[in-house]
């Protein structure tokens, strides 16, 4: 059990990677896509769609957030943020040349690899639909791996759709289709007003050969859960990304535990087969 | 044959050690006997059942700073804290040694907390066993003793004309280099600590009372004052905040308790521990079930803190037995 | 304390009183230590016990709330409730270790710039002599 | 005391919970210990001979009755104890016919302590003015009609230490401060849902478990209680390293009586001093 402590120095796992905030682009009116170069060329890093990394506004904290770029199209490391703390709030305020920094990879991922040649059913709520970007972007780039792949986005309203101005580049690969929906629609809106697991039922996706991603807040998971099952799918064909509050990722500040699992080492990433074997509620 | 150190030999050993270390050992402050950095052997407290913090704080400060950060010209460099100073922990009983010893697991786990792994290779712990346990030491119950000299650099024992002494580490043989020892043919007594605590088989059964009632019931006694946490020489929990102070800049993290409401709050909102309960089972689970799934032992050495601070008595030996008689109604 | 050792003490003014009793003072030329550092308000009683306790915190030697005279207040009732507040809290902090003299109120209308000058010129003064704080 | 006492507490106990008049007794048990006392939530009428009082009891219970907001429950409360429920009906945070209040006439709780009955009374008892329950549906002993006037030679005596000794005194005790709250969490009239203290937004006080910090933090909790504590003194007792908080909430307790005339929990409609004023009084400001 007891491990030596080593008298080599030993990396501070806290001390970020410095890194400069190139863009910050407003995604709905309460949510900006940050684009940020690494400083440093020898802290580039590799990472799989489901990972997650803490991002730092110096003077205020960091926190833990998806991260929503994928890693070989080298476009920089991007995060979707909510404006809904003092760090959010924190990182909101930078502008492009903003030093910050970068502590990650953590996490486990999404196994896109095991996914191919299945049916892929992407359901995101509000927020929640940014660590299932980079899903989709791996997906589309490599459209010819995978069956049908329906994506189902939804949100509180259309201007808090994320990633809009995506929805017809997502659509435009055969076998593709994107289904919008919102909780409640404005003069413009002309498409769904409905809440995603309604949505989910009347669409009606088989659950051959299918596997079902879904992010987004407790309730609607909850409620797409029981749906899901009704069509036909098993705990084990529906996988989740879990939110849980974080402090350092590294599993020692125990603060995201679900039972003897940590969210920010054994997760974010779950099928609700392993979900179901929690001791703890979530 | 033992090895004796009489007593003035300690105090001038001590002595020594100060010249060049920093000195912790059980002081006087206040009412309170605690472990603190002392600047002559006078102040040394020898005689004590246990002190009323445990000495975790000199491996995982209160407050520790993780990093500074220094901006230069639109540069910021980020400064890793470095622990020079090295320090000897006189009179640390084999129960918190235990509880340090214990927290290398997580601490040590890839990726290893850096500044934990400073303070251990910094600081040496020269034990004392205990001759007589107070009443509510448990050490025993949970796989421990009162001379168990596992976790500790020197082991002392208190005989008639002194102190009988076991290097266990080298580096525990280092700090006792150029001592004059005197053999002896003493035989050291083994003295007894509260035995009747159930902890065997502690962690199948809380598995089996997970979802019971029991822990709201209790829970409804619990004030969530966060003093057994604090007390504790195995909870490890923190928190991490950025301190600006006249333009600079150190990220650092403090002692925090899941017992405190908003632990497991997300900004969103949720929180999966909102209830009392929930809250109470997190703290006890984590001891008794999730640390010896990841880790092995229970993470509760017994030294009784919390069921003497607890100021509305839940006492965990009583949780234990408490536990294992709902057990075994489960089945 | 600043840097040459003369007191550091805070202001806190409310807007529609002191604040332009202190404005008068700078346009009628009414001369006044510059170790004030002056913080506007909407109200004395909005002057929160926690913002005189941080600045205590952060090293303030001394502090100052002004705000209308009784019966003067913009918000009709807010010095009033203020002057219950600081009257408890002087004493409080009296007994901690930060003199009485220390924590200031004062009465001040828009028209009495020399009255504010004047004012924070004896704290000013007061303060040098009693030294900065010794602790904490 | 003691055996009548217990007797009558579980005779009623027993009573309110058959005919369901309330859904839990709040009262005292004795501990692990087998010595002192511990809090005890009686829901069914089979358990009530759990209850017990004796001079250990020295938890305020009213502070439980935060959890049990619009659940009909009994509660055992002493004199001092008896102040927080007229404190907490004044601001509203409790509903009085919710509570049923067995008031019990208190002689005086011992020194707390695992494991050992010490003969001392606490501190708090000695200062005590209020041994009989200001609040109560039930009575248990007989009232105490007159008490002494209040004194406070132990705040006088802080008073004659030089400015400079007083702040080392208190900058001491903020060292030794771990900041773990139990003074807030053990307070009745600690309810706040965000405290100050947890803020992030404005920080106020700063998280480091440090001198500047700690000592910002007693003064305003301190502060935040004054002309609402009701001298039941479980902060300190509760107070892993024992900080004399006492001395703080007593130089409030005996300003506020100075400077309005006014004692806590008296009564539930009487308005705190701090919510109130009188447009003729100068408290020594400005004068």
């Amino acid at each position: 059990m007891v491990k030596e402590a080593t008298e080599k120095v030993i990396p501070n796992p806290f001390v970020p990677y410095p890194a400069t905030l190139t863009s910050s682009v407003d995604l709905t009116t309460d949510v900006k896509l940050f684009t940020l170069e690494l400083d440093r060329p020898e802290d580039e890093f590799d990472y799989k769609p489901g990972q997650f990394a803490f991002v730092s506004a110096f003077g205020v904290g960091e926190g833990p957030f998806g991260l929503a770029s994928v890693a070989y199209r080298k476009e920089g490391l991007q995060f979707a943020v909510r404006r809904v703390g003092t760090v959010t709030n924190a990182l909101h305020q930078l502008e492009p040349g903003a030093k910050t920094g970068v502590r990650g990879p953590f996490g486990n991922f999404f196994p896109l690899d095991d996914y191919k040649g299945k049916n892929i059913i992407i359901i995101g709520g509000g927020i929640g639909f940014a660590p299932l970007r980079p899903v989709i972007t791996t997906i589309l780039d490599n459209r010819e791996d995978y069956g049908e792949v329906l994506i189902l986005n939804g949100a509180r309203s259309p201007s808090d759709l994320c990633f809009a101005s995506e929805f017809d580049d997502w659509a435009k690969p055969p076998r593709t289709k994107v289904e919008l929906t919102v909780d409640a629609g404005d003069d413009n809106w002309n498409g769904r007003v409905a809440l995603i697991p309604d949505v989910l039922a009347e669409l009606g996706p088989s659950p051959k050969d299918a596997i079902a991603i879904i992010c987004g807040p407790p309730i609607m998971i909850k409620f797409t859960l029981t749906r899901l099952k009704n069509l036909g799918f098993g705990d084990e064909q529906i996988v989740t990304t879990l939110e849980g509050k974080m402090k350092c990722g590294l599993g020692k500040c125990f603060r995201c535990n679900v039972g003897e699992k940590y969210v920010c080492r054994d997760g974010p990433v779950f099928t609700f087969a392993e979900i179901s074997q929690f001791i703890e509620q979530f | 044959m033992t090895k004796i150190l009489g007593k003035t030999g300690l105090e001038s050993w001590l002595h020594n050690i100060m010249q060049e270390r920093a000195l912790v050992a059980p002081k006087h402050v206040g009412d309170l006997i605690l472990f603190d950095p002392v600047q002559s052997v006078d102040e040394v407290v020898f005689d004590y059942e246990n002190t009323n913090l445990s000495p975790k704080e000199f491996f995982f400060p209160r407050t520790d700073t993780l990093f500074t950060t220094k901006s230069q010209d639109n540069d910021v460099e980020l400064i890793p804290t470095i622990i020079d100073q090295e320090t000897v922990i006189f009179g640390i009983r084999p129960c918190d040694a235990r509880g340090i010893a214990m927290l290398d697991g997580p601490y040590l786990d890839d990726p290893a907390d850096s500044l934990w792994a400073q303070h251990r290779n910094k600081t040496t712990m020269i034990g004392l066993s205990c001759t007589k346990p107070a009443p509510q030491c448990f050490c025993t119950s949970v796989g421990s003793a009162p001379n168990d000299s596992s976790s500790v650099d020197i082991m002392l024992t208190e005989v008639d004309d002194g102190y009988a002494v076991e290097a266990v580490t080298e580096k525990g043989e280092r700090l006792l280099q150029g001592v004059e020892l005197k053999e002896s043919d003493v035989t050291l007594s083994a003295p007894s600590c509260d035995t009747s605590v159930p902890a065997e088989g502690i962690v199948e059964t809380v598995k089996k009372v997970f979802d019971s009632p029991y822990w709201s019931r209790l829970a409804d006694r619990c004030i969530h004052c966060n003093v057994c946490a604090y007390v504790c020489p195995t909870c490890y929990c923190f928190d991490i905040r950025d301190r600006t102070d006249k333009g600079k800049i150190e990220r650092i993290r403090t002692w925090e308790s899941c017992q405190s409401k908003g632990f497991t709050r997300i900004a969103g909102g949720h929180d999966p521990r909102a209830d009392k309960g929930s809250r109470l089972r997190q703290r006890f689970c984590h001891k008794l079930l999730y640390f010896p799934q990841q880790f092995g032992p229970l993470s509760c050495v017994g030294c009784g803190r919390c069921v003497v601070s607890c100021p509305v008595n839940i006492d965990i030996r009583e949780i234990i037995s408490d536990l294992q008689e709902l057990g075994a109604k489960v089945g | 304390m600043s840097e040459d050792n003369s007191p550091l003490v805070i202001g806190f003014l409310c807007n529609w009183c002191s604040y332009a009793g202190a404005d008068m003072a700078g346009t009628s030329r009414q001369a006044y230590p510059p170790n004030i550092r002056i913080m506007r308000v909407p109200c004395s009683g909005r002057v929160d016990p926690l913002l005189i306790v941080k600045c205590f915190e952060e090293g303030a030697d001394a502090v100052l709330v002004a705000g209308c005279h009784p019966g003067d207040c913009h918000y009709t009732e807010g010095n009033y409730h203020g002057r219950r507040r600081f009257a408890l809290l002087r004493d409080l902090l009296d007994f901690m270790g930060i003199e009485k003299e220390r924590f200031r109120i004062e009465w001040i209308s828009a028209s009495e710039g020399k009255r504010f000058a004047k004012v924070v010129s004896e704290f000013t003064d007061e303060m040098t002599k009693l030294g900065p704080r010794k602790v904490g | 005391m003691g055996e009548d006492f217990t007797q009558q507490i579980r005779d009623k106990a027993k009573e309110l919970l058959e005919n369901g008049a309330v859904e839990c007794v709040i009262g005292y048990e004795t501990g692990s210990d087998g010595v002192s006392a511990r809090p005890a939530f009686i829901y069914d009428a089979a358990e009530v001979d759990r209850l017990a009082f004796d001079n250990t009891c020295t938890h305020n219970l009213v502070k439980y009755l935060l959890d049990k907001k619009g659940k009909s429950t009994a509660v055992v409360v002493k004199g001092c104890d008896s102040r927080a429920l007229n404190l907490l009906l004044s601001e509203r945070q409790i509903q009085r016919d919710k509570v049923y209040v067995i008031g019990v006439v208190c002689p005086g709780v011992v020194e707390w302590g695992w494991n050992k009955r010490s003969e001392q009374l606490q501190k708090r008892c000695n200062w005590c003015r209020q041994h009989t329950p200001v609040v109560s549906d039930f009575a248990v002993g007989e009232p105490i009609t007159e008490e002494p006037p209040a004194e406070f030679a132990d705040v006088a005596e802080m008073a004659t230490k030089t400015a400079e000794d007083r702040a080392t005194f208190w900058r001491d005790q903020a060292e030794r401060c771990i900041r773990c709250y139990a003074c807030r969490q053990a307070c009745p009239g600690c309810y706040c849902i965000d405290c100050f203290v947890e803020l992030l937004d404005p920080e106020w006080v700063g998280i480091r478990i440090a001198p500047d910090e700690n000592w910002m933090w007693n003064t305003i909790r301190a502060y935040h209680l004054g002309g609402r504590c009701i001298s039941c003194n479980e902060c300190e007792r509760v107070c892993p390293v024992n900080i004399p908080l006492s001395l703080l909430n007593r130089k409030l307790e005996q300003e506020v009586l100075d400077l309005f005339d006014y004692k806590a929990g008296m009564s539930e409609d009487a308005p705190a001093p701090l919510i109130t004023f009188k447009k003729d009084e100068n408290l020594g400001i400005a004068e």
